[in-house]
């Protein structure tokens, strides 16, 4: 009998985000689903994380009674913690850290996704370039960080489908997403294609098929996630 | 704090630091006492209006009409469901906005400091915030032209500070101070402690040398240390 | 320090710091010791050949043979009685060199490090150095383009270190180091005191993140700490 | 009677920088005689001696005893004494120091100078730019500091002027120099012009002249060096 439909919670997005990273990555989690990344990062991946405020090898979420108001993550409200090692730089500084490619993954929230690896997040209309928007330091990570893992709903409120085949909002950076969760599936962006990896428990290919404005490929692993 | 912004020239540029911490909140709660008005200012985001006098800030200063241009990494808020401070303003053009990614403008200020007058950046190439920007390739990877920023002023928030000027910061409320007090003309400089004696900050560990800073006033007794940012309730200094 | 050095390759392009003080002296008598050839160098000045061979530095290697290119502030005496070390070799064509004012060097250097291609600078206009450059006006001023500069290598002096590679520097031995730091693809740094656990240097205090370093080794006892300026000889580690 | 002639030492010369010197200036000191200036400021001159290597707020020479090995002028091996409020930069936010205009006045050795500020102090044969040099952080000083000192030798060994019409060596920088103290006069460059401001002892402006390979307009306030 087929399970219970079950959309991911946040948190557990945030926890197949932290399963895709690497032994010793730089990792720079954005404002939103992925600022909750660094509570399900283990000691023995040895992520470093970098935030646009400076702060270098920040750690989880503080604790009731463990939160400094000096010392948050790019939400510039969440309080975190220190790991042994960290460092704090001015803002130029960890900006150079992004530019000069040293961040393995950037984490972002998201509007759009299309297969070729572009997304938009800053902006909520097309209207013509007003100066109006929040764009924070999405474009430098996304122009410059080795890869870029999106963080979604997989449709948006009326149902609309987020993945599409071209992004109708502005976009953020024109390619360089590799990986897409949402709370439905897990979609890898490679060669200008959605891979469907994985589903939220319940849901089958073709029902999240149904909510995506894009082809999807069946990956040959396709499986339940694991969280 | 009245008197560090007594002389603050109405049209002037001002630079504000804080990203979440690290904001000079009493120099501003001080200017919007004032009745400086036509500033163009370079922050990180506009923010909101705020019911206590004592944290009265840019998103005031907007929402006043004493703001003509704001350059901002956040003109718009990024939640379709919550309008940003100077989106209205903006669109009925009565504020005039310039819309820059993070790190770009954190460069661009670096730059005004550092006599830089211009650089290129791979940030924001094919989007819209490169419209209109010159575009040259370097290494076969394309990149956007930026210029420096430089203002009249800065306000900058510091953890310590000695009476050459020299200021140290603490933790995350470091981020943009360095790089505005390096890139203002006046650099009015609010301190959370005591203000040492010149020397007893090791050489090694200032984060801006004392050259750059103009004036530099401590927190009051009753000023704002921090927000606390869940309850947005002012944390006082005490002594 | 000839483990750090081992795997050197032929062809390299290193960045060497030291201006007087914060010389990688223990590194580049390490790098003397292999056999290492056709470098690219980029640091202030070339230096002199030295008989001490815990002191073979980038005078011992350019006079060898061993570099094919100088990128630096100085290739040549500014004493018309004294002749540069390089200067013979770069007449007769046997070593290329490049000469750069100082400021640019280090902006470009810091360029490399920040991911910024190109950028303009007001250094130099009007003289030699800006020949073939291209100029451009900003706000009625000239300024010369100068493009980034990124080593294969970067042999780095520090005063502390932590075992998470976060460096501290000390006094004038700073200088190019960190910006040296961050504009090269491996990181080797000698230390001069004990290495310590992560977490015990503050980091409010550190002057490079230790995401840049590679390689970190302790100066052994024995090795040069500092060199008499008036003597020339060698100060070295006793514990 | 004629006062017995008498050139100025390298230290006099480094004196009459430092009378040149106002109140709160940053100031910083080349290689050569420039260097010497340190010991020559009064405490209430209250001026900041900023070095290319980073260090700001430098004081005297270090006496015997004294001398930190990390602790050196611009010249890369004379010791110095840190004063309070000193504070430490790398190279890069060092220059940026002197690009962005904050240094009063750079005091630089020269090979040659001329009346439209221009001088020479990095080659020593006018031969085609061929990168061989050595230019240190002159370039960058005498690009953006507010005002050049030169302190230099009035003429060659050979006894030719190094004040002239036109520098015959390649520039250093094409204009900025406004005061030239040699061992036998204070030259100061303004509109164009040499202005004869001071002799040393014993020497008279026509002797000054008859050395000097531009004409001198002599200062109405014509004196005696006070050193």
């Amino acid at each position: 009998m087929a399970e219970e439909k079950q959309p991911l919670t946040r948190d557990q997005m945030a926890a197949i985000l932290a399963q895709n990273m690497g032994y010793g990555w730089i990792v720079n989690l954005g404002i939103g689903i992925p600022t909750n990344v660094s509570n399900f990062l283990t000691p023995d991946q040895e992520i470093v994380l970098h935030s646009e405020n400076g702060v270098i090898g920040y750690g989880r979420l503080a604790g009731e009674g463990e939160e400094d108001p000096d010392i948050v993550n790019a939400s510039a409200t969440q309080p975190v913690t220190l790991n042994p090692g960290a460092a704090i730089v001015h803002h130029a500084d960890s900006f150079a850290v992004i530019r000069r490619g040293m961040i393995d993954v950037t984490c972002l929230g998201a509007y759009q996704v299309a297969p070729d690896g572009s997304f938009a997040n800053w902006k909520t209309t097309n209207e013509p370039w007003n100066n109006l928007g929040g764009i924070g330091g999405a474009m430098d990570l996304a122009s410059c960080a080795k890869q870029i893992y999106l963080a979604m709903e997989h449709t948006t409120r009326d149902g609309e489908p987020r993945l599409l085949e071209k992004c109708t909002l502005p976009v953020t950076a024109p390619s360089g997403v590799t990986l897409v969760v949402t709370n439905l599936a897990v979609v890898a962006v490679r060669d200008g294609k959605f891979i469907l990896e994985q589903h939220a428990p319940g849901y089958t290919a073709e029902e999240i098929q149904a909510v995506t404005g894009a082809p999807l490929e069946v990956s040959p692993d396709f499986r339940r996630v694991a969280v | 704090m009245d008197e560090a912004v007594a002389d603050f020239q109405d049209n002037s540029s001002l630079m504000i630091p804080g990203f979440g911490p690290g904001q000079p909140t009493n120099l501003l709660a001080a200017l919007w006492r004032t009745k400086a008005t036509g500033l163009t200012t370079i922050s990180n985001g506009v923010g909101f209006e705020s019911a206590d006098p004592d944290q009265k800030g840019l998103g005031d200063l907007v929402m006043a009409g004493r703001v003509k241009k704001v350059i901002a990494a956040f003109t718009a808020s990024t939640r379709p469901s919550r309008t940003g401070t100077a989106e209205a303003l903006v669109a009925n053009g009565t504020l005039e906005a310039e819309l820059v990614p993070q790190g770009t403008l954190a460069e661009r200020i670096r730059s005004g400091g550092a006599g830089i007058p211009a650089f290129y950046t791979p940030a924001g190439v094919g989007t819209e915030t490169a419209t209109g920007k010159e575009h040259r390739d370097f290494n076969g990877r394309t990149y956007v032209m930026e210029t420096a920023l430089f203002a009249d002023y800065a306000f900058i928030r510091a953890h310590k500070a000695d009476t050459a000027g020299n200021l140290v910061f603490r933790r995350a409320a470091r981020n943009f101070n360095p790089i505005m007090a390096m890139a203002a003309k006046n650099v009015i400089v609010e301190v959370e402690q005591p203000i040492v004696e010149a020397g007893e900050i090791d050489p090694d560990q200032v984060h801006v040398p004392g050259i750059y800073v103009t004036t530099l006033v401590r927190i009051p007794v009753g000023g704002v240390l921090h927000i606390n940012r869940t309850t947005g309730m002012a944390i006082r200094q005490t002594a």
